[in-house]
């Protein structure tokens, strides 16, 4: 029996031919009632439900997934972490979550891999780099880590990058984020189901909610592929699919639902050593532990579902490419993918109590909801632990699209990665 | 990459349209005497439907008209195009079965799609 | 001043006009292969409402018709005066170099009493002619249009996006049949990237390949 | 053991699709080899007995070449002459060589026989599927100390050092037929399309057509009355005479895409040594194929067998070994031992034999074997070991002996071990058809049972599959379905049904029959002990794979992602089935059950080089230039600044100065003598007709309904949330007629924000729209006293001040050309725009310049840049859209309450009464002075309300937007956004700053010339 992952266990276990490794989470059958229940299995929903257990002693709660946890956007980002936000109210959640990040391997027990190897924000031009110092400034009165290069400074940090001063868009500096840097996606996903699971947490797998039962405006409970529950408390963390759930309590969203696609290149020695991101020629690039260049590029203009965006932007995402690392060139893509991003106006989160009591969402991540994860997990455990928005929830309220109180994170940065 | 009957220059591909949102959202008229609440529903809310989805197209590098596109989101699959003032024309498509709209083809979500034993090819 | 350049000496006499792509010279290729730039040609936009379009003919356009149908184009026994098809309710009226201005004060006589617009867009546009067997398959590296000859014929122009540059490709009544002419009516400031990148798809075809020129110092 | 300790492998005396004439010679780890035209990598390596050419991702296991294309798992070495040139990963059994390739192995230190990393496989009990997520978990950033060492030992090859010297390129295609895979079933699909008419594109990603016809021995197949091979070329020379087809080799269909959209990789000089490549060509090009019917003639791969000791170098494909054989005229091995569980690995016996080899004994798993096969081997001495298995194998580098034992009825193994040396294991597991790009395609799958594997079900685009990939795996089929489905094709495409002429095979080839699968082949061996390779690149086993579902890991997605299986450079082609079968059969379910992992876009790898095409460097995106350009760049120093797209002079430097003094002498210069700015880039747009003021009223915040012909008046535009997203000067040309400026950046986007209002909201209105921003060139001349300079240009308008007034505009001309001179003012000093015809501008401009002194003529003029042109602006107050607004600013918040009208609707009027916009706290737009009038703060400095920060996190009240050193006020001047900051006037405030105390700020208006002229500042 070996439940706690360390080397000696590892040891142990090689020895006894890995004989005694315990499941991750168990497969429990759907309970007909639950104090809470929470949709979606993905990053964001397990870190809810984990924190619910953990820090407000929630633990009769179940997490739905309509396909298998990790599924979705969690598991097709590009994990890019960081906290350097324009705004107060981003600054906090964004960087309570970095906080949370730095030490959630050692509090799951399980290793996320968190690497704290920098990110890298380009200014392309004068204007660029306005908006970015300005960022750098904020950043520094809000306790964030962030910090002004130059154009060498940059080449120094990541010195394949090109700084030809003959570039259509030319690198005159960038904002650095030290603490800022990537972790392994599917490795947070588990960490968080096991740990939400060891404690009473039920995941159940491959159950679709179909309907959610109200009287008198408040939430009773249920509907699923797998039966009905009764349920006080229902919480939204259903990322591109917000809009369908949210739609079974007649709650309106601001949200669409756009793709977004990566790629992964082949597997290559050390390249480049921290997270490169570039608004106006609008790419991103690490590289993985494994060694495969991970990429992201801008979202598709239309809703869509399918999982899929256009070959041109993957075309126009690669010549940004080459544009910033003309050493790329001869690497080869190996394999891309999509995701539904949940894109809302001001490209800032919904973290909120609905008209519907009871009824909470959390979405509107965009493309930039992975470096959240545990920060939106914490904030949102507490609003639906106490029916009230804590202060790093209380700005992403819903009710800013209708006062005008928006956290206009777009206006700061173009596109929110 | 879709491939996008303009009403007017027939069949081009996507990267000559600007894509618009949703269509029939009327500006409204009177908004001095709206609420706060439905004026964020004008600004704001979108109906992001799964399946079926009117929405405006612009052939921006083309001819420069609006029109109207009919297209299920769960697949992409375009269904009607048609002029802007004009109602969305009823089309026959695979309408979502679930609430999360899973296509039973033509979709990636989830995974790749199996045909069941006995299912007619 | 740097003054190398003969366009850049201060003017003296008449007034000098000069093209987007003045500093271009025509090229050639293979097999009859060439592109050259149709300079100063008159351009002028016509908006108007679709349903008179088709029952006015101004005469100042020469018995030239505005074409409704999508993508066509009407030209003048002459070859001297073409109208485009740009949209339903927008046309271009290409002319001989020169003649816009009259042209334009003739069609705002006629046209008096309609709702429409005139613009004089003759150096908003470059005109881009290629010529020769490998035409269409140089614009096919270009554009994602249908260059197949069963889909676009002589006379038509279709809006389009050429690399990363809007253009019209408008291909041109030939009498003889033999050879192509594709003509690409361009925005001024995008005529020299378009220009260089069909130089560097003609490349396959022996054209020279031009660069686009840069070298301006971005960086302090 | 004496087959194994020699060199294995054998060229053959004769046969083989290569030209024996043409002998190439390429290295290898630096020794020199040769191969002859036509050798893969593979082909000549293997020729010269080099089996080993890799070693393994994870435990640096030797590996082999084990298929013969792209489906090939692991033998991927480091190409090029030199560190620029250099392709990692590149698949040995795709390469073809060229006289003086040089290929490396990769991922080994200090070399591929003796390599380092093999530690990692003798504690490979301690590193099984999923180890990194137990440890390497000590205090918070412990993992930074670890993550170097880990990803030095992962990754493969290594990057280029330098920019690519390569050309590539993009094209696009219309097709109404394309065709993927020119084997039997492709060219006959491609020849019945083409001869109905249809436009026919035919792709093979080899470098000939032929598909699997090409690995039967020479002359032993028939099409119709011709031998295979003279057959398959006239079919070839007639597609290729059809101007309607085209026909590529060495391209690869990555990927299948939207409404028929096929993403086609060519590889045009890969294959060509240096010195025969043409300067002018594409070393790749992409092919974006719009095609209205698709066919997916894509074959079927080969599943190996899964057993322990199964990754051995010289344990390949029994497809494979025949395809080196009869293409490329190659015995992989002297003795071999076939392993199968299908008939057709036994024609792999047969030409082994046929061609010198000695088959050691054919093992299969069946029991029940058919006689004519039985009789066959038997009457070629052939031992035969049926309903028997490999359970192990011997060798380090090479394989050396199979383990052979009998099965009993279950499966089970019965008998003692028969070792049985060998330089050679054929495997089969049966074939698959290749249904990765069907399922691109979003199709359905269906399980075929008795082909234990998916093949295509229903389709979603217009696509048709045929043969080996449809599961049609007879020479006759495929010929029939190809044919069928390319006539159908071009029917569907719109040409006229036509019956295509039937091609008959000579006769039926061995093809897999009476498959029987067995997940994995039992081992004698403890259970620990078993090393059973599933995926041979990552080094998955069964036992990761077993681990992952012992640990809960039951979605196929979780195991394949927690184990890695089928993520490595070939994306699993001939793994993944074997790891679904092997979860199924462990989970107790059926394959169809378990479900497959999703087969992404690209097929296989392709260069992000290709993909970018011809969207790089010079060409990535275009330089805007205005017509005066020429004359900006032949000034000695002067800074361009990129504005949307547009390039634009930021400041002409003089010899000994900076680009801080070029600013300031420029600054100066348009208020004290005359500063001309090139404003050609301004966006301007013709709005004509009877409604034309009436869209004006709703567009702009301001009232238009009054401004008579003549006159011009600012504008500010907002969107529907109320925030400004555009400004300009609009002027009335006739009652129904106005000329809109916009701004540099924003132009586009305001064409774009009237056209949708016009065209989708406001139909009934009667206005056109025409873009006019390129036809003019701009000329602003400004400065005291720039009204004379103006009067000598101008041939028939007296620009004097006193009646040609500020906001009014005139028609007039310059030596007979005709302009339009505004006198309108982005600096607060006299000024005047004149627009000329665009091709008239640089004439203009010289002309206007040989007016100045340093020309010779008699005014102090000075080129200014957009940067002067910022602080002009700034000294009096005017906004930057984009700039001093971010989206966020309403225009009560930027102190233009007056631009916004008391009544009638406007786009974004509602948003600006909403509780949170018409809070009196919101930041406001001010004007700050520094206390140190000689410091200039820098722009995005955040303001503060006292001198000590205090602790994070600090209050912000706003941020500084624009910032300058004023020549004209001889200080500093800034605008910021600062809560409540309209009122605060006179307030003290404090700009914060890194490292240094804050320093103290004044509020003051925003009209900085004002306020000095008020003693203000």
């Amino acid at each position: 029996m070996s439940s706690k992952y360390n080397v000696f266990n590892l040891l142990r276990e090689g020895l006894q031919g890995h004989t005694g490794w315990q499941a991750q989470w168990r497969e429990p059958k759907l309970k007909p009632a639950y104090d809470a229940v929470i949709i979606g299995g993905g990053g964001h929903g397990l870190a809810t439900a984990y924190y619910l257990a953990k820090n407000h002693g929630m633990t009769n709660i179940a997490v739905l997934e309509k396909g298998w946890i990790g599924g979705g956007n969690s598991g097709r980002n590009t994990t890019i972490i960081r906290s350097n936000y324009l705004y107060d109210a981003s600054a906090a959640i964004y960087n309570h979550a970095l906080d949370l990040w730095t030490t959630l391997g050692r509090d799951l027990n399980y290793n996320i891999m968190m690497s704290h190897r920098g990110v890298l924000n380009l200014a392309h031009d004068e204007g660029e780099a306005r908006t970015l110092k300005r960022r750098v400034e904020a950043n520094r009165l809000n306790g964030v880590d962030s910090e002004w290069l130059d154009a060498k400074q940059v080449k120094e940090f990541c010195p394949p990058i090109s700084i030809d001063v003959n570039m259509r868009y030319p690198v005159i500096g960038a904002t650095l984020q030290r603490s800022g840097g990537v972790n392994r996606h599917d490795a947070v996903v588990w960490g968080l189901a096991r740990a939400a699971d060891s404690m009473g947490v039920d995941i159940i797998q491959q159950c679709e909610v179909t309907g959610i039962r109200t009287e008198a405006g408040e939430v009773v409970g249920l509907e699923t592929t797998k039966g009905s529950i009764k349920t006080p408390k229902i919480a939204s963390v259903a990322a591109g699919h917000s809009t369908m759930i949210a739609d079974m309590v007649d709650v309106r969203l601001p949200i669409e639902s756009h793709p977004l696609q990566a790629l992964v290149s082949e597997p290559l020695k050390p390249l480049i050593p921290c997270v490169i991101m570039s608004n106006a020629v609008h790419v991103y690039v690490s590289q993985s532990d494994k060694g495969e260049l991970v990429i992201g590029a801008g979202i598709d203009p239309y809703v869509s579902y399918t999982q899929r965006g256009s070959f041109d932007i993957i075309e126009h995402q690669m010549a940004s490419l080459m544009e910033l690392f003309p050493i790329f060139s001869r690497l080869r893509m190996m394999r891309q993918w999509g995701g539904i991003v949940d894109v809302s106006p001001d490209a800032s989160p919904i973290i909120s109590k609905t008209k519907v009591k009871g009824f909470y969402i959390n979405a509107g991540w965009g493309t930039g909801g992975w470096k959240a994860t545990p920060g939106s997990g914490h904030a949102f455990a507490d609003l639906v632990a106490h029916d009230r928005a804590n202060a790093i929830a209380a700005p992403f309220s819903l009710e800013r699209f209708v006062t005008g109180d928006l956290v206009a994170e777009h206006g700061a940065a173009a596109v929110a990665h | 990459m879709f491939l996008i009957e303009c009403p007017w220059c027939g069949e081009r591909d996507m990267s000559e349209f600007h894509c618009g949102g949703e269509a029939h959202i009327a500006r409204p008229d009177q908004s001095e005497s709206m609420t706060d609440e439905e004026w964020a529903q004008f600004v704001f809310m979108r109906k992001n439907s799964k399946g079926r989805y009117a929405e405006r197209w612009n052939h921006a590098a083309g001819c420069r008209r609006w029109f109207n596109l009919l297209r299920n989101t769960a697949t992409d699959q375009i269904l009607a195009v048609y002029r802007m003032g004009e109602t969305a024309p009823s089309v026959a498509t695979d309408e979502p079965v679930t609430p999360s709209g899973e296509a039973p083809i033509g979709s990636g979500n989830d995974a790749v799609k199996l045909m069941k034993p006995g299912e007619a090819l | 001043m740097a003054q190398s350049d003969p366009t850049l000496k201060p003017p003296q006499g008449r007034p000098e006009r000069l093209s987007a792509l003045a500093h271009r010279a025509p090229l050639s290729g293979d097999e009859g292969l060439t592109m050259q730039e149709a300079a100063h040609l008159g351009k002028l936009v016509l908006r108007l409402d679709e349903s008179v379009a088709g029952t006015i003919v101004p005469d100042a356009l020469n018995g030239v018709h505005l074409p409704t149908l999508p993508c066509c184009s009407d030209t003048s026994a002459t070859g001297t005066l073409s109208v485009l098809w740009l949209g339903p309710d927008e046309w271009m009226i290409v002319s001989e170099a020169g003649t816009e201005q009259t042209l334009q004060t003739e069609l705002e006589l006629q046209l008096k009493g309609q709702h429409f617009q005139l613009s004089n867009v003759t150096d908003y546009y470059v005109c881009i002619d290629i010529t020769g067997p490998q035409t269409r398959e140089i614009l096919m590296n270009l554009t994602t249009l249908d260059m197949h000859r069963r889909s676009f014929e002589a006379g038509q122009v279709k809006g389009s996006i050429l690399g990363h540059a809007n253009a019209f490709v408008w291909q041109l009544h030939t009498d003889t049949g033999a050879t192509e002419t594709f003509r690409l009516i361009v925005r001024s400031s995008m005529a020299d990237y378009l220009w260089c990148l069909i130089s560097r798809s003609a490349r396959l075809f022996g054209m020279a390949e031009e660069t686009p020129l840069s070298g301006e110092r971005l960086v302090i | 053991m004496a087959a194994s300790r020699q060199k294995t492998g054998l060229r053959t005396q004769q046969g083989g699709r290569i030209n024996r004439d043409k002998p190439v010679s390429f290295t290898f780890d630096g020794k020199t080899y040769q191969g002859f035209e036509g050798d893969t990598l593979a082909s000549a390596l293997l020729a010269n007995g080099q089996h080993m050419v890799a070693r393994s991702f994870k435990y640096h296991r030797p590996r082999g070449i084990v298929a013969a294309g792209a489906e090939d798992p692991a033998a991927i070495v480091q190409i090029g002459p030199d560190a620029v040139e250099t392709d990692p990963n590149t698949r040995v059994t795709e390469q073809e060589i060229f006289e003086g390739l040089r290929a490396s192995a990769q991922n080994c230190w200090p070399s591929l026989s003796f390599d380092i990393g093999i530690a990692n496989d003798v504690f490979s009990d301690f590193f099984p599927a999923g180890f990194y997520y137990k440890t390497f978990m000590g205090p918070p950033l412990s993992w930074m100390r670890f993550e170097p060492f880990i990803r030095k030992a992962a990754g493969l090859g290594v990057a280029p050092t330098d920019r690519d010297p390569e050309q590539y390129d993009s094209t696009n295609r219309h097709a109404d037929v394309l065709v993927v895979g020119a084997g039997p079933a492709g060219l006959a699909a491609a020849k019945a399309a083409a001869d109905a008419g249809a436009r026919v594109i035919l792709v093979d990603e080899t470098n000939a057509i032929g598909g699997a016809l090409l690995s039967e021995p020479e002359g032993s197949v028939s099409l119709g009355s011709k031998p295979a091979d003279v057959a398959i070329q006239k079919m070839v020379d007639e597609l290729h005479a059809n101007p309607d087809v085209t026909v590529l080799t060495r391209t690869t269909a990555f990927g299948y895409y939207g409404d028929n959209f096929v993403g086609l990789w060519e590889r045009v000089t890969d294959h060509l040594a240096p010195t025969d490549r043409v300067t002018h060509m594409p070393r790749q090009r992409v092919w974006r194929v719009r095609a209205k019917q698709v066919i997916l003639a894509t074959g079927a791969l080969e599943r190996p067998m899964v057993f322990d000791g199964n990754d051995r170098p010289g344990i390949m494909l029994a497809g494979a070994v025949r395809t080196f054989l009869n293409r490329y005229g190659v015995l992989c091995g002297r003795m071999a031992v076939i392993f199968a569980n299908n008939d057709s690995a036994w024609a792999t016996a047969f030409d082994l034999q046929d061609a010198g080899a000695q088959i050691a004994a054919i093992v299969d798993i069946r029991r029940n074997l058919s006689g004519a096969l039985l009789q066959k081997a038997a009457h070629r001495g052939i031992p035969i070991h049926a309903g028997s298995a490999i359970v192990g194998t011997k060798g380090r580098s090479h394989v050396a002996a199979a383990g052979i034992r009998v099965l009993d009825a279950s499966g089970m193994i019965s008998s003692k071990a028969n070792w049985i040396e060998c330089d050679l294991i054929a495997n089969s597991c049966g074939w698959a058809p290749n249904v990765a790009l069907f399922s691109q395609s979003r199709g359905k799958l269906f399980y075929d049972d008795d082909l234990k594997a998916f093949r295509p079900g229903a389709s979603w685009q217009q696509e048709r599959s045929v043969g080996a990939a449809n599961g049609a795996y007879d020479l006759q089929d495929c010929l029939d379905e190809g044919r069928n489905a390319g006539a159908a094709a071009a029917a569907d495409a719109g040409f006229k049904k036509r019956i295509p002429r039937v091609l008959k095979a000579s006769h039926t080839m061995l093809v897999q029959r009476d498959l029987q699968i067995m997940p994995q082949i039992p081992s004698p061996k403890a259970a620990k002990k078993v090393r059973a390779f599933i995926d041979l690149q990552d080094d998955v086993t069964t036992k990761d794979i077993k681990i992952a579902i012992q640990e809960g890991l039951h979605s196929v997605e979780h195991i394949k992602r927690y184990t890695t299986t089928g993520m490595g450079t070939d994306q699993g082609k001939i793994a993944n089935l074997n790891a679904f079968a092997f979860i199924a059969d462990h989970l107790g379910k059926s394959v169809p059950d378990v479900g497959v992992t999703t087969f992404r876009q690209p097929y296989k790898p392709v260069t992000m080089g290709a993909l970018a095409g011809q969207h790089v460097g010079a060409h990535f995106m275009p330089r805007r230039t205005t017509a005066m350009h020429p004359w900006h760049k032949a000034q000695r120093d002067v800074v361009f600044e990129p504005v949307g797209d547009w390039l634009r002079p930021r400041a002409f430097l003089r010899e000994g100065e900076d680009f801080h003094q070029a600013v300031q002498r420029e600054t100066k210069a348009a208020r004290t003598g005359i500063g001309v700015l090139d404003a050609s880039t301004l966006g301007k747009i013709d709005v004509r007709g009877p409604d034309a003021r009436e869209f004006l009223n709703r567009i702009y915040t301001n009232a238009w309904s009054k401004l008579a012909p003549g006159k011009c008046r600012y504008g500010l535009m907002l969107k529907e949330d109320g925030m400004v997203m555009d400004d300009g000067v609009t002027a009335c040309l006739a009652d129904d007629h106005f000329h809109m400026t916009t701004t540099t950046g924003g132009a586009a986007n305001v064409l774009g924000h009237l056209e949708d209002y016009l065209q989708t909201e406001w139909p009934d209105l009667k206005v056109y729209l025409t873009t006019t921003t390129e036809q003019t060139a701009v000329a602003s001349i400004c400065g005291p006293g720039c009204d004379r300079l103006v009067a000598d240009l101008l041939d028939d308008v007296d620009p004097d001040p006193e009646t040609f007034k500020f906001m009014d505009w005139r028609d007039a001309h310059i030596q007979g050309i005709p302009v339009r001179v505004f006198r309108i003012s982005f600096t607060g000093e006299l000024s005047y725009e004149i627009n000329i015809d665009a091709s008239y501008g640089l004439w203009l401009w010289k002309k206007i310049f040989a007016l100045a002194d340093s020309e010779g003529g008699t005014y102090d003029i000075t080129p200014y840049g957009t940067e002067a042109m910022h602080v002009l602006r700034a000294e009096k107050g005017f906004i930057i859209v984009g700039q001093d607004t971010d989206g966020t600013a309403t225009p009560f918040d930027l102190g233009m309450n007056w631009i916004v009208k008391k009544s009638g609707d406007f786009v974004g009027r509602r948003s600006l009464s909403r509780s949170d916009t018409s809070r009196d706290d919101r930041k406001q737009l001010v004007g700050l002075v520094t206390e140190q009038p000689d410091f200039v703060l820098m722009e995005g400095t955040q303001i503060i309300g006292s001198k000590d920060e205090g602790a994070v996190p600090v209050v912000m009240l706003g941020h500084v937007t624009s910032s300058y050193f004023s020549p004209n006020l001889g200080r500093s001047i800034a605008m910021a956004m600062v809560e409540r900051g309209q009122g605060r006037a006179g307030e003290t405030l404090y700009a914060s700053r890194k490292g240094e105390a804050p320093m103290a700020v004044r509020v003051v208006g925003t009209d900085f010339l004002k306020e000095r002229s008020d003693g203000t500042i």
